[in-house]
Order: C-alpha cells, then structure tokens, then sequence
C-alpha cells in the first residue's frame, strides 16, 4: 500500500529531488548550461516516471492528491511543457550576463506547483499548487529586469501580474472560505455529498462558489478577468510567455473542470449561466481585441482569451452531455492549444534574446523567404489556431461542435462561428506578413543560428500539430480511457 | 445521292476550319479559292441531293448523323430534313451564295484580312444551312444562332472603326432578343408536345391543341418574338439599316438573300402552329403590313445607297410576313426566292458603284452615271425592276400572287391588301428616286468601272436569275396546305399592276424633272418634322435608347461597384470599430485593471444572485 | 486551561463571516484606490487575513481543523507573496524613483 | 485505391516540386507536368476501363452499394466518431475529375512561363489544390469531404496571396474569409446531421450512404439544409454570397484564376448536386423556389455589373457569377434535363472560363494593364489571340455548337417545366451575356491601337492549351451525349425527375 502511494506520487517527488538537485547545484557553480542541462534532464526523469505510475492507477494520494490517467495525462503535459520553457530559455538568456541560474529554480518550483494543482483534489492543495505556480511566475515573468532595453517591460508586467493574481487569489480564497463555512468540506469528492446533506443554499454560498469561478477565470483569462493577459505576455520573456500561455493554463483547466465535475457544480443553473456569458464575452471581445493587433505576443495573448472561450463551450456542455466526451474534449483542445502555443511562442523566441525580442508584426515581414523553416512552423501554428483541416486545431474545433450540437448549445455556436471568422482575419494577416517580401534584408533576426533545442521544439509541436490533425484515432482513444474515470 | 446531303453543310464548315486555322498565312488566291470553291462544292452537293429528292418523288428525307442529346424525354438528333421548302432554301443559300463569294474575291480583293473575311462568310453559309436543313427545333436554332453570329462578325469585319463595332453589337443583340423568346417558345412547345421535332410537334400540336388556345397563342407568339427579331421586322426592325456597316457582299448574302429571311422561313416551317392560332397569324400579317409601309417612307428620306436598299430590304420581308400572315405560305417561300435574286444583285452592283466611286455612298453626291457605268446601269436597272415588280421580272409573279391572296383572304385581309398595294407605290416612288439620283441628273463626280469576270460575271448570273425566276415552280405543294387558285378581277389586277407605277411616274417627275424642291419640302415646317420621323424611323431608335438603353447603362454604372459588396465590407469596418472601441479598454493602468476585475466580480455576482 | 466554549458559541458564524467579509471588501478598496504600491501590498494583506478569518470562523462552526490548516497555508502564501513584492518594489524604485504605480502603464491597447 | 493514388501523386508531386525547386528553379514545373501527365494517365485508365483499376467489389459490398459507383473504396480513419475513408467515384465523379485534371494542365500551361518566383513553393500550392479538389469530388464520408473542402483553400490562398496583384492582401483575406465562414456553417450542419442520426440510430457515423435518409426532427431540416446550401452558394457563387469572387479572381495570378474559375466553382455545384439536396430531399423542395430565384437574379444582376466593370478579369469573374446562376437554376429545378444542363454548364464554363481568365492574364502579363480603356485594337497586333478571345467569348454567350449552349439550354428547358417564370427571366440572360460579352470584344480587339501597344501573338504553349480547349468546347457542343451518358445513372441514383 505504502510502496504503491510512492510509486504514485513518483512523479511530484522527482521534481523535488529535481528542484533540490538544481537548486543546490547553483549554490556551488553557477553555469548556465550545466544548470539547464540538469534542469531538462530532471524535467525529463520526472516526466519517465509516469511509466511505473500508469499501472497502479487510480488511487488517491491522501485526501489532498489523487492521480489517475487524468491527472497524469496533464502532469505528463505540464512537464513536456516545462522542458519546453527550459529549452527555449536556454538560447534566450544565455546573451544575458547576470545571473541565469534561478530562473530553472524558479521554473522547476512553478512546474511543480502546476502539476500539484493538475493532481489536487481539495482546496487546500489547490491552494498550494496554485499559488506555488504564481508565486514562482511573478518572479519569473520580471526575471530580466535588469536586461538594459526592454527592462521596464518585465517590471511592468511582474507587478501587475503580481498584483492582479494576488487580488484574485484573495477572491478565491474568501470564496473557498463562503463555501467551507456552508457545506463543512474542502474535499472535492465530499462535495456532492456535502451539498445533499445541507439542504437548500442561500446566495451567501452561491456568492462563493461564483467567486471560486471568478478565480479560476482571471488564471483562465476569460472575460471580464482577461484584461491583464496582454500586458503580462508582452512583458514577460518569451519562454515565460509560453509557461503562461501553455503550463500555467493547462493545469488551472485541469483542476477547474474536475470540480466542476466531481463536485457536481457543472449542474448549478447558476455556474452555467454565467460560464455561457463568459464563453460568448472571451470568444466575440477575445477575437475583436485581436483584430488589429501588431505586436505578436499580445495577439496570442488575445487570442488565447478567445481559445479558452472554445474551450468553455466543451464544458458547459458537459451540463447536458455524459462528462466523459466533455472530459475527451477538453483534454483534446487543451492538448492541441498547448502545442500550438508552445511552438509559437518557440519561433517569437527563436527571433529573440533578453535583449531584444522581435515579437512586433513588422519584424515577420518577409520571414517566408529569409527563414522558410521557422515561418512555416509559425504558419502551421497560426492555420492550427484558425481550425483548418490537417492540424490539430481542427479536430479540437470537431470537438467543440460535436458537443456543441449534442447539447443544442446554438447560441455559443454562433457567437463561435462569428468569433472564428474575426479570427480568421488576424490569423491570415501574420500570414500574409510573413509571405510579403522583406523591404530591407539588413534587420534579420533569423539570420543568427539557432541552437537546437529551440529547433527541436519546434519540429516536435510542429510534428505533433499535423499528427493530431490527420491522424487523431490513437490520441482519441487514450483520452477516451482517461475520461472514463469521470 | 440523297445520303450526300451531310456534304452540304459540312463543306463550308471544313472550308472555315482551313481559313481560320491558317491564321492569315493563306496567300490571297488560295483563300479565294478555298473561300467560294468550298461554297461551290456544296452547291454541286446540293444539286445531287436536291436533283435525287426530286426524282425520287418523296415528300422528306432525313438523316440522322449522331444522338445530339437525350436526357430523359427529351431526345435531339443531330438530323437533317430535307423536304420542298428546305430544298428551295438550299438551293437559295448555295446558289447566291455561291455567286456572292465568287463576287467578293474581287470585291475584297487586297484587304489584308481576306481569308477571315472568307472563313466568316464560310461559316455563316454552314450555319445558314444547318437552319434550313434541321429537322428539330434545337438543331434550327444552333444555326439561327450561328448565322447571327457570323452577321456580327462580318458587320464588325472592319474592325478599327468603333461605329462598325457599335452596328455589329446592335445587330447581334437586337436579334438575340429575339432569340431569347424563341428559346421559351421551343421551351414551352417542348413542355406541351413532348418533341422538339417539327414535324412530330406540329402533329402533336394539332392533335392537341385547340384552335386558338392559350398554349398555341403563345408558342407561336413566342416564334414570332424570334422571327421578328432575325428578319428585322417591327419591333425588333433597327439592326438591320446599321448592319450595312458590313462589306457589301455581306449585305448581299446575310441582310438581304438569306439570313434576315429565316424568319419568314421558320413561320413557314411551323406553319400548322400558326393556323391553330388565327390571331397571331393575323398578327404577323399585320407585322408586315406596317413594316413594309414604315421602312417604305424610311426608304424614300436616306441619303446612303446601301441603306435605302437595306429598308427596301425590310420593306419586302414585310410583304414576306403579309403573305405568311394571310396562310400564302408559299407565295412567301416564292416571294424570298426572287427576292433573294434581285436585292442580292441590287446590292452587288451597289457594291460595284461604291467601288467606282471609291468608297463614296451618298447618292446626292452621285448623279449622271449611267454613261461612265454601262455595266452597272443595266445591271442596277434590271435590279430595280425585279424590286418594283415590274411586269415580267421576276418580283412580279412572287408580288401579284402575295396581294392576290391578301385580297382574297376573308378576314380582314383587305386591309392588308391595301397596305400592300400602297407600299407597292412605295417601291417604286423609293427605287426610282433611287435609280434616278444615281444614274440621271447632274454629274457631279467621276466613276470609273472596276471590270473583271468574278466581279460582272456572277451579277450578270444574278440578273437573269432577277429576271426569269418568276417562272421556277417551287416545289412546295406536300409540305402546305393547298390554296385556292386566284382569280383576282381584271380590274383588280390592272390596278395591282398599274397603281404602283404611279409611283416611278412621280419619282421621275420630282427627280429626273426637279419639278419639286424636295430640299425645301423636306427642310422645313411640317415637311422637317415628317421627313426625321421617316428618317428615324419613326424614332423606334430613340425611342429604344431612351427606354432600354439609358436606364440599363445607367444603373450598371451607378452599381460598378456592386451594392453588396459594400453590405460586406461594412460589416467589417463595424467589426474594426468595435475592435477599436475594445481597445480602449486595454489602457495599461493597473488600478483600472484592478477595478476592471472587481466589477466582473460584481457582475457575475449579480447574475448569479438574479437568476 | 479550558476555554470558555459557551460564550464563543452564541456569536454566529454568519456574523464573523461578516466581519470578515467588511474586512475583505476593505482590503480590496484599498487596492483599487491606492497608487502607492506599497499600500497596495498592505491592502492585499487585509484581504488575506479577512480569508484567513473567515475560514476559522467557518472552522470552528465546523469543529473542524481543516480552516485554521487553510489559515497557516494562507499565512505562508501571504509571506511568500510579500517577500517577491518587496523584491519588484525596490526594482520600481530604484529604476523610476517612485512607487506611483500610475507609471507601469507602458503597455496597453 | 485508385483515387488515394490520384491525391497521393499529386500529393507527393508537390512536395517533390517544392523540394527541387533548390536545384534548379526549372525543374518544379517539369515535375509539376511529370505529376499532372501521370494523374491524366490515370484518368484515361478510369475512363476507359473502370472496373479494372480499383472497383472494389468488397468495400462495395460493405457499404452497401451496387450500381452506379465505378470505385469505391472505405478504410477507417477515426473510429471514434465513425470516421472513414471512403472514395468512389461514379459518372459524375469521374467526368469532374477529368476536368480538374485537364485544367490543372492548362493552368500549368498557363504558369509555364509566367511564374518565375519561387516556382518551387508555387508548384506545390498548384498541385494541393488540385489534390483537394480531386478529393472533394471523390470522399464520400462528410468528415473527408469537410477535409478536403478546406484542404482545397489554402494553397489557393497561398497563391493569391504570394502571386498575385496590386490588391492582393484584400483579395486573399476575402475569399479565405468567406469560403471559411461558410465552410464552418457546413460543418456545424455536418455534425448536426451526424447527431440526429446519432439520435435516432445510435451509430455515430459520417458515411454519406448512412447519411442518406435521416430522420430529421422537426424545425432543424431547414437549419441544417442552410448550413450546406450557403457553403456551396458561396463557392458556387450565387448573388449574395459572390463578392469574394471577383477580387479572387481579378488578384489572382492567371494559373489561380484559371483553376478558381474552371475547377474550384464546380465543387460548389457538385456539393449541391451529390449533398444538399439528396441530404435533404423534401426541405430542398420547399427551398428550391427560393433557390431558383437566387439564380435568376444571379444570372441578372451579375451580368448587368459585369456590364459595367473596366477591369478585364473582373469582368469576366462577374460573368462566372452569372453563368453559376445557371447552374443554381439548374440544379434546383431537379429535372433530368435541369440537372443534366447544370453539370454541361459547370464542365463547358470550366473550359470557357479558364480560356478566358488565360487570355486576360496573356494580355496582363504582356502590357501590364487589365484596364480595358487602355487597350484596344489589339486584333492588329496578335490575331490569333484575337481569335481565340472571340472564340471563347461566344462560347461564354452560349453558341450552340458549343458546350455551354448546351448547358444553358438544357438548363433552361429543364427549369422551364418547374418554373415558367424563372426560366423565362434567366432566358434574358441570354441577351445580357451577350452585351457584355461583346463590349469586351470590342474594348480590346476592335477599334484603333490607340496606345500602339505592342503584343506578343500566343506562344506555342499557350495555342496548344487553347487548342485543346476548343477542341474539348467543340466535343461538348456537338456530342454532349458522350457526357450525359457517363452523368445519367448518378442523377438517377440521386432521385433526379426523369420524365420518359
């Protein structure tokens, strides 16, 4: 039993040991490749480990964790992203004299945070996965303050991150509180339980459970809690933008839609409600914000508002349809915009360094014909993020509609079929950009090699952009097993 | 022989593959040969095939070549039909025809697009042949849509002056108007018969319709719309005077022999519908009982030689349509056989006198030339003749016969008779005045003749053919009804024949005499305002322009940009607004990021708490 | 040492939670208001304490441990949260020479 | 399998074009040809002896078919959602592959010496979209078909938006923006019949043989009929969903006008013809007036703008609009004769089309100008060019003689049965098609060389590519029966009026 419960938590105690690892590596030499080297290694150890998880799966870890395929599906996730950051990071600071090394500390404790949160199934690891992730992330995202040109931006954009989410954490946690203090639980799975033997509720409780919601939504960036999300992409550096837009989303997601689920919330007339007005606000204001857009990273960031507002349908169709081909569906969107943000944000970081970034529009013209390879990666990306056949974008918009019809939600179908059309439109414009030809050659941020690592994410999400999109049957039915457990 | 007949067409047709596919690098003579030797072949073949029709004594022959299509009830044969009146159209098309191209090698000759000129002509004689030899409706239609093509094509032969091109559209779209109402009637005819062969319709027709029913009404109509529109009679009349922008040959073969009478062909044709409705018949009697009149008093005001004889043209298609409206359904075939000769030679020679007086039309600026053209003054006088029915000649048989039945005809055929007998003065009045400005009065301008055999021999054909054709019997008594013989009255026939010359009297005393100042008459007070009626034809043109073409041009012109596009484009520039007005959200300050988020706080709040 | 359970008993758990509630709506007044970050930092600490309170109100309604465990978790969180703040805090002064936080406003649209 | 192997060559013969082009920038559009012949080859093969080369009898037999389909064939692709791969290919099919392939030649022809940049990328969007058109003609699972439908666009995309004119970024954005919008349409119609079906069989699946007859709850047929119609009305295009076409086809690049006009509008018809209706049979009949009226007004209202346009491509992309307008009449009309003249249209307006936009694009690429007022008298200089532009105009007008003749007649007849009123109005189309058709004509062959322009006469690639044109007009117009014959029995599977 015992050794089971090791096996089981495998995987969070190899990101200590790895954090520790790291951690105290850099307190004897500090050396920029040796720390990232050991980081991607340690990334990578923790993420085998899911192989002597997956046959002791199901079990509940204590009453705080529990990890089964679910969980593991997007801790597995959570790390391929963090190896991602990591190798991404690599080439972006090395240029950056003063010190490297914390940043892979302040990485691996975020990546464990987000993985805590991904397995929690109580409030008070939620709590602690979550603001183990945030707290890292403010570090992170003001970590070259003192890059000389683009420093202002990282402060920028660490205190008001730091600001906004501690707001909001505050907001969750009076929430959990309102919520606690009616039902006498914080164990998701006693919830239900909990809720029938308290009887009929009064807005005091609903109050909390919409401001857990309203938590959740500021970490989701949906509508009316996005409005911090261009500012922080923009002004974080672009491995920590991609952290945010991939890791950091994945793991809030994961957790929101199991206590939607285990806790039955999804069915309150309430919570539906207002996730259908946040879906249609993310996925019209989403979209409109991004129309005309010129710095990239705030366009991604734009249009992830919009993408989680795709993503909410799925869920809020889960009130009408068994949770399981919710559960497949979220897990399948959520996959697929993980790997189309990931290797976006690798090619803007493969045109950048702490010094610069080259993340304005104007900065993409003509990159089809100086560097065909990093461009049509980012074509791939973008036709992917517009939901067209051959990518995985598309089969996650199969998903969409599949539920969508299943539980006759037409009124986000059709705020989803005006918001893709919006989209379209800025998709096609980077596209354009990139294909016109360059007025001047000398200013080629492609011009310096790359270092393989950030090739390789590339080519990996690239390759699994266009897997998922012909071929999507086996990833299918591995989401389809992992659902069964809801 | 008779299984030849697939030659007739389809030799023309291979002489217009192999001038055109030569793009120009034929030398002249060998594209002259090619030209109207091709047309002489087929005339050779029609002659076999015609001749063994004859002396096989059968009512038709067809033969068909392949399925054109079938789909579902409907099937269409690529068949020919060759019965009398086909036979006396073939002949007609190959024979003038014939005459007319060997004429245009010396007419042409030196224009640096001979072989196009002869590759139009070429397809145009194939197509007008396929009209006359179809045995079902498409098939008919292929080549009325072919040969006006080829009008287009040959109007527009003179391709750097934009006027000819103008005349050339005009003529294509005027006909194609007609066209489209032909279209619906072989449409409507299909729908009520199940066939769009001939002679299986008319059969179905009368064995199903009732006289004067609404079905039968309107598909003859419908022909009608398309027969109008091709032989240039009212409404649909325009085209025809500006079509002479073409060469001359092409107003000889295509505006007066052949094409603009497949109208009087196809009523002819489809005759058993016409009978089952009277009214409508009547109706194209009367067509061409006011055609004939109005282009008459057009005729007398033009002052361009060839547009004279194009309204004299109108004027006798109009006595084409009287005759088929007053069921004188073979006088009509007679009528456009002999008409084809004499106008075709009364064109060609107007041809020759251009040609003299290099390039001048204007026949005010002609005069005295019968000395210096011997050839083309007897060759025009004998034209002129056969054109006002000049006892003897060959217009006269066709004529007499065409009024005689309009005088016998119970129902309200006098009046046509009437019409006929003055446009009968008319003719003479118009083709007198004609004769006589450019032959007699003053000489102003030199001519001098252009001779050669291609050029006088096949009008020297042409005039005897002007001359004798009234006596050919044309073999039509198996495909229409019987008539009763005419006996008109003495005193009748006098006055057919001798009220008319009244006419050339008058002609001969105001132009040859001068005893009128015809400028005076025509230059002011009532006289102006009568002359630019006649002039303008009773301003059908004007009348078009402003109804038709104004108001068309203008709303294409105030749409170029079509409406609906800026429906889109708006909505897109609403999209852009509102992205612009969302932007203003995003300011960058943190404490309206702050409250930003503790008002969605209070928003979600309030919803919840409402619902 | 025995506390005295009685008289804890007879506040309800709906009046802390009011308390705490005045408390949080405070705290977060405070934040929307303030330009100075430092009291931006300050107010958030009220609000957190104001969550800290309303879970050991609903605790001890409960009897149960569970919130004050929430309440230690949030003080951690809270210290965590501060020592980064600081850290960003000394940054803006030191680049700007100001703790307005009306500057940070360099990225909008 | 065949038809795999027709999109798989064209597939790989892209990547091969795009690959080669760093050897030598000559070589992609010998491969381009090399991949085009071999597809033809193909073809011919199919046309010539279908049951030889794929007809599988046991894919036939699982889905159920017999008749009418000359390939088919099925393997699974997403089990999960019942997604197959299913192909075939029946009269219809087969005469549409035809043409794509034929065009895809004559747009290469037209490319031939044309494209000099980046021939190796521009090779390879050709050869994509000719393989997503040969795969929308051929899938006959609703999920491939979807895949294809898009698949089709972005290559496109790419090459308007790479090679073509002034005003391209507009152009490219509208026509991806428009077929994409309404292709999301498609899809949520898509799934929604896929989910009654659901609902009412419990098998999820997207074979269009399980599709056919399902039971569609009351209120939703309509919906769920739009949702097609409008994907395939705007391809198609119909007024009002035709604007994105003339600023495709005026911007594109001549190969990318030849291939939206002669191939891309057909697969909007076809989906009408295989999809909407047989879909949804008794919701379609209610619509057809409507339909009908749509093509009426198309066949007016685009002739009357074509009028009116100075721009030469522009003019004759509003001209595609209103003879697409035939075929919407056509098609709806449902009548042998209707439907037969439909598919006439779309083969005889792919050649005329084509011809037309490569004529215009000639003339671009040798002055620089699309604007007719500069043009003129051109007859002088290039009369061959000349010729052929006469030619193919008077196909466009609908010569009998001619294919689109014999589109538009049997169009026109087969509607005539239904709607006396429609077909006599779309009859004006007649006269409209020749004013405009005509001014052309006379704006840039006739009249005096003004500018004393200087044109090339057609190079030998190029009278080759309209040679063969001609001769394929001339084969339609004279012996139309040889493609009625293959079209029949798939209109009859269809549940077309034959009326005997």
């Amino acid at each position: 039993m015992y050794s089971n419960l090791i096996i089981d938590l495998m995987q969070i105690i190899m990101l200590t040991i790895s954090t520790v690892v790291v951690m105290m590596t850099t307190a004897f030499k500090r050396d920029h490749g040796l720390i990232s080297g050991l980081t991607v290694f340690g990334l990578f150890a923790s993420l085998l480990t899911f192989v002597f998880i997956q046959p002791v799966l199901p079990l509940e870890a204590t009453q705080l964790l529990i990890i089964d395929e679910y969980s593991l599906f997007f801790s597995n996730l959570i790390i391929v992203g963090a190896i991602g950051v990591a190798l991404l990071a690599y080439p972006y600071f090395q240029n950056h004299n003063v010190q490297n090394e914390e940043f892979y500390i302040l990485l691996m404790t975020a990546t464990l945070g987000a993985v805590v949160l991904a397995c929690s199934n109580h409030f008070v690891s939620f709590l602690l996965g979550m603001e183990m992730m945030g707290v890292s992330l403010y570090a992170m995202i003001a970590y070259p303050v003192h890059a000389a040109k683009s420093a202002k931006f990282p402060l920028e954009a660490g205190v008001k991150y730091l600001i906004l989410s501690a707001l909001t954490s505050g907001i969750t946690l009076f929430g959990i509180a309102l919520v606690y203090a009616y039902i006498g639980t914080m164990g998701f799975d006693e919830i239900p339980a909990a809720l029938e033997a308290a009887g009929e509720l009064g807005p005091v409780f609903l109050i909390g459970v919409l401001m857990i919601v309203a938590g959740a939504a500021f970490k989701l960036s949906l509508v009316p809690f996005h409005i911090w999300t261009p500012d922080v992409y923009e002004g974080a550096p672009v491995p920590v933008t991609a952290f945010l837009a991939t890791v950091s989303k994945a793991a809030m997601l994961a957790v929101t839609l199991r206590l939607l689920l285990v806790s039955n919330a999804i069915e309150l007339n309430v919570v539906t409600t207002v996730l259908t007005v946040m879906a249609a606000a993310s996925i019209i204001f989403g979209n409109l914000l991004a129309l005309l857009q010129e710095n990239v990273k705030r366009l991604f960031a734009y249009s992830s508002i919009a993408h989680l507002g795709y993503l909410l349908v799925i869920i809020i169709a889960a009130a009408k349809i068994p949770g399981t081909l919710s559960v497949e569906g979220v897990s399948f969107y959520m996959l697929a915009y993980f790997v189309m943000s990931l290797s976006g944000f690798a090619v803007i970081s493969a045109l950048s360094n702490s010094e610069k970034e080259y993340d304005q529009l104007a900065d993409f013209r003509g990159l089809f014909w100086r560097n065909s390879w990093v461009s049509a990666v980012l074509i791939t990306v973008l036709l992917s993020l517009a939901g067209i056949p051959l990518t995985a974008g598309f089969i996650g918009k199969f998903y969409i509609f599949t539920t969508g019809v299943e539980s006759e939600l037409w009124f986000l179908l059709t705020m989803l079929i005006i918001g893709s059309a919006i989209g379209l439109y800025y998709y096609l414009r980077l596209i354009y950009i990139m294909l016109q030809p360059a007025e001047d050659d000398t200013n080629d941020p492609a011009a310096v090699s790359l270092p393989l690592g950030v090739h390789a994410v590339m080519a990996a999400m690239t390759a699994a952009i266009i897997y998922l999109g012909v071929y999507p049957a086996p990833m299918i039915d591995t989401l389809q097993s992992l659902a069964s457990a809801f | 022989m008779l299984d030849l007949l697939w030659l007739v067409p389809v030799i023309p047709f291979i002489g217009f593959l192999i001038l055109t596919l030569t793009f120009g690098k034929l030398p002249q003579l060998a594209a002259g040969i090619v030209g109207a030797g091709s047309i002489g072949l087929s005339f050779v073949f029609a002659f076999l095939a015609g001749s063994s029709f004859l002396g096989a004594e059968i009512s038709s022959y067809s033969q068909t070549l392949w399925t054109w299509m079938s789909v579902g009830d409907l099937e269409v044969g690529f068949t020919l039909y060759l019965d009398g009146v086909s036979l006396v159209m073939m002949y007609v098309i190959t024979g003038i025809g014939f005459l007319i191209h060997v004429y245009a090698t010396g007419y042409m000759s030196g224009d640096p697009s001979f072989a196009r000129f002869f590759s139009y002509m070429n397809l145009f004689v194939s197509a007008m042949l396929i009209l006359v030899l179809a045995d079902n409706l498409a098939l008919l239609f292929m080549g009325w849509e072919g040969v006006g093509l080829c009008s287009y094509l040959l109007i527009g032969f003179w391709y750097k002056d934009p006027n000819n091109g103008y005349c050339a559209r005009k003529a294509f779209v005027m006909t194609r108007v007609g066209d489209a109402f032909m279209a619906i009637g072989l449409f409507t005819l299909f729908v009520s018969t199940g066939t769009l062969n001939i002679q299986e319709a008319m059969l179905e027709a009368e064995a199903q319709w009732v006289v004067g029913s609404g079905v039968a009404t309107a598909v003859t109509l419908l022909l009608l719309g398309g027969a109008v529109g091709k032989s240039a009679q009212l409404p649909l009349q325009t085209w025809l005077p500006d079509a002479m922008a073409g060469p001359t040959p092409i107003s000889a073969l295509i505006h007066a022999a052949t094409m603009v009478t497949a109208g009087v062909y196809l009523i002819a044709r489809t005759h058993v519908l016409y009978l089952l409705a009277p009214e409508v018949q009547y109706l194209v009697g009367v067509i061409g009982a006011i055609t004939l009149l109005m282009a008459g008093f057009t005729a007398l005001t033009q002052s361009d030689i060839k547009k004279v004889l194009a309204f004299s043209t109108v004027s006798q298609i109009g006595y084409m349509f009287l005759a088929l409206g007053v069921g004188a359904w073979s006088s009509a075939i007679f009528h456009l056989m002999t008409h084809a000769f004499f106008k075709a030679l009364l064109f060609l020679t107007a041809g020759s006198i251009i040609l003299a007086m290099h390039h001048e039309q204007d026949i005010f600026k002609m005069g005295g030339l019968r000395k210096d053209l011997r050839w083309s003054h007897a060759l025009f006088l004998i034209g002129t003749l056969g054109l006002v029915a000049f006892p003897g000649f060959s217009g006269f048989f066709s004529k007499e016969e065409i009024l005689a039945s309009a005088m016998e005809n119970h129902d309200g055929g006098y009046i046509l008779y009437l019409a006929g007998l003055l446009g009968a003065v008319m003719t003479y009045l118009y083709s007198f005045r004609l004769y006589f400005l450019v032959f007699y009065g003053k000489k102003t301008h030199d001519g001098h003749e252009v001779m050669g055999l291609h050029l006088q021999g096949p009008l020297v054909l042409l005039a005897i053919g002007a001359v004798f054709a009234g006596f050919i019997h044309i073999p039509v008594e198996g495909v229409f009804p019987e008539m009763e013989e005419h006996h008109p009255s003495v005193m009748a026939q006098a006055a057919m024949i001798l009220l008319p010359m009244l006419g050339g009297l008058l002609a001969w005393w105001v132009f040859v005499k001068g005893k009128v100042d015809t400028e005076k008459l025509a230059g002011q007070g009532f006289g102006a305002k009568l002359h630019r009626f006649w002039f303008t034809q009773w301003g059908m043109d004007w009348l078009y322009d402003k109804i038709i073409v104004t108001p068309y041009t203008w709303l294409a012109e105030v749409n170029k940009n079509d409406f609906i596009d800026s429906i889109y484009n708006g909505s897109a520039r609403a999209v852009r607004f509102c992205h612009e007005v969302m932007s203003e959200t995003q300011t960058g300050q943190l404490r309206w990021y702050a409250i930003s988020i503790a008002y969605g706080l209070l928003l979600l709040v309030v919803l919840g708490v409402l619902l | 040492m025995e506390m005295p359970t009685v008289t804890m008993q007879v506040i309800p758990m709906e009046h802390g939670l009011l308390l705490a509630a005045i408390l949080f709506i405070m705290g977060m007044v405070g934040v929307l208001t303030r330009r100075n970050l430092v009291f931006i930092l300050m107010s958030l600490e009220i609000m957190l304490n104001a969550t800290g309170l309303a879970f050991i109100v609903a605790s001890s309604h409960w009897g149960q441990v569970d919130g004050q465990i929430m309440f230690l978790m949030i003080l951690s969180l809270a210290a965590a949260e501060v020592a980064v703040a600081l850290g960003l805090v000394l940054q803006l002064f030191q680049k700007r020479k100001t703790l307005d936080i009306n500057v940070l406003g360099e990225m909008k649209g | 399998m065949i038809l795999v192997w027709l999109i798989t060559i064209l597939f790989a013969g892209g990547i091969g074009a795009w690959l080669s082009e760093k050897r030598n920038p000559e070589l992609p559009r010998v491969i381009a040809l090399a991949t085009i012949l071999l597809d033809l080859f193909l073809v011919v093969l199919m046309l010539v002896a279908p049951g030889v080369l794929g007809l599988d009898s046991a894919s036939q037999a699982e889905l159920g078919q017999t008749g009418e389909w000359l390939i088919l064939s099925s393997s699974e692709w997403i089990p999960r959602f019942g997604v197959a791969f299913i192909f075939g290919a029946d009269g219809l099919g087969l005469l549409l592959i035809t043409l794509t392939v034929f065009l895809g030649l004559m747009s290469l022809g037209s490319a031939w010496n044309e494209i000099k940049e980046r021939t190796g990328f521009f090779y390879f969007n050709l050869l994509w979209t000719l393989a997503g058109v040969i795969g929308v003609f051929t899938a006959l699972d609703l999920f491939l078909f979807f895949f294809f439908w898009e698949v089709m666009l972005i290559p496109m995309y790419f090459i308007i938006a790479i090679w073509g004119h002034e005003n391209k970024e507009y152009a490219a954005m509208k026509f991806f923006i428009f077929t994409q919008v309404s292709g999301m349409l498609m899809l949520l119609a898509i799934l929604m019949l896929v989910f009654f079906h659901y609902q009412s069989t419990g098998e999820f699946t997207f074979s269009y043989f399980d599709l056919l007859g399902t039971a569609i709850p009351d209120g939703f047929g309509f919906w769920v009929m739009l949702g097609f119609f409008i994907a395939f009305a705007t391809k198609l295009p119909t007024v009002p969903f035709h604007n994105w076409l003339p600023d495709a086809h005026s911007q594109a690049p001549t190969p990318g006008s030849v291939i939206l006009a002669g191939i891309l509008l057909k697969t909007g018809a076809y989906g009408l013809i295989r999809f909407t209706i047989p879909l949804f049979p008794e919701v379609s009949a209610d619509f057809a007036p409507t339909a009908m009226l749509l093509g009426v007004i198309s066949i007016l209202y685009t002739a009357k703008v074509a009028f009116s346009q100075n721009d030469l491509k522009r003019l004759i992309a509003y001209t595609s609009v209103s003879h697409m307008g035939f075929v919407m009449l056509g098609v709806y009309a449902w009548t042998s004769q209707g439907v037969q003249g439909a598919v006439m249209t779309m083969l005889a307006h792919g050649f005329s089309a084509a011809a037309l936009f490569m004529l215009a694009g000639g003339l671009q690429h040798r002055i620089h100008t699309r604007q007719m007022d500069k043009m003129g008298g051109l007859w002088g200089v290039a009369p061959k060019m000349g010729f052929m532009a006469v030619f193919f105009t008077v196909a466009a007008v609908g010569m009998p003689g001619l294919g689109n003749f014999i589109g538009e007649f049997l169009v026109l007849l087969g509607s005539f049965r239904i709607s006396i009123a429609a077909a006599s109005l779309a009859a004006i189309g007649m006269v409209v098609a020749a004013v405009y058709s005509l001014i052309v004509i006379q704006k840039v062959f006739h009249g005096e060389n003004k500018n004393n322009l200087v044109v090339e006469d057609l190079t030998t690639v190029e009278m080759i590519c309209f040679g063969l044109m001609m001769i394929g007009l001339l084969w339609m117009g004279m012996y139309p029966q040889s493609m009625l014959n293959m079209s029949e029995p798939t209109l009859r599977s269809l549940g077309v009026l034959f009326f005997q």
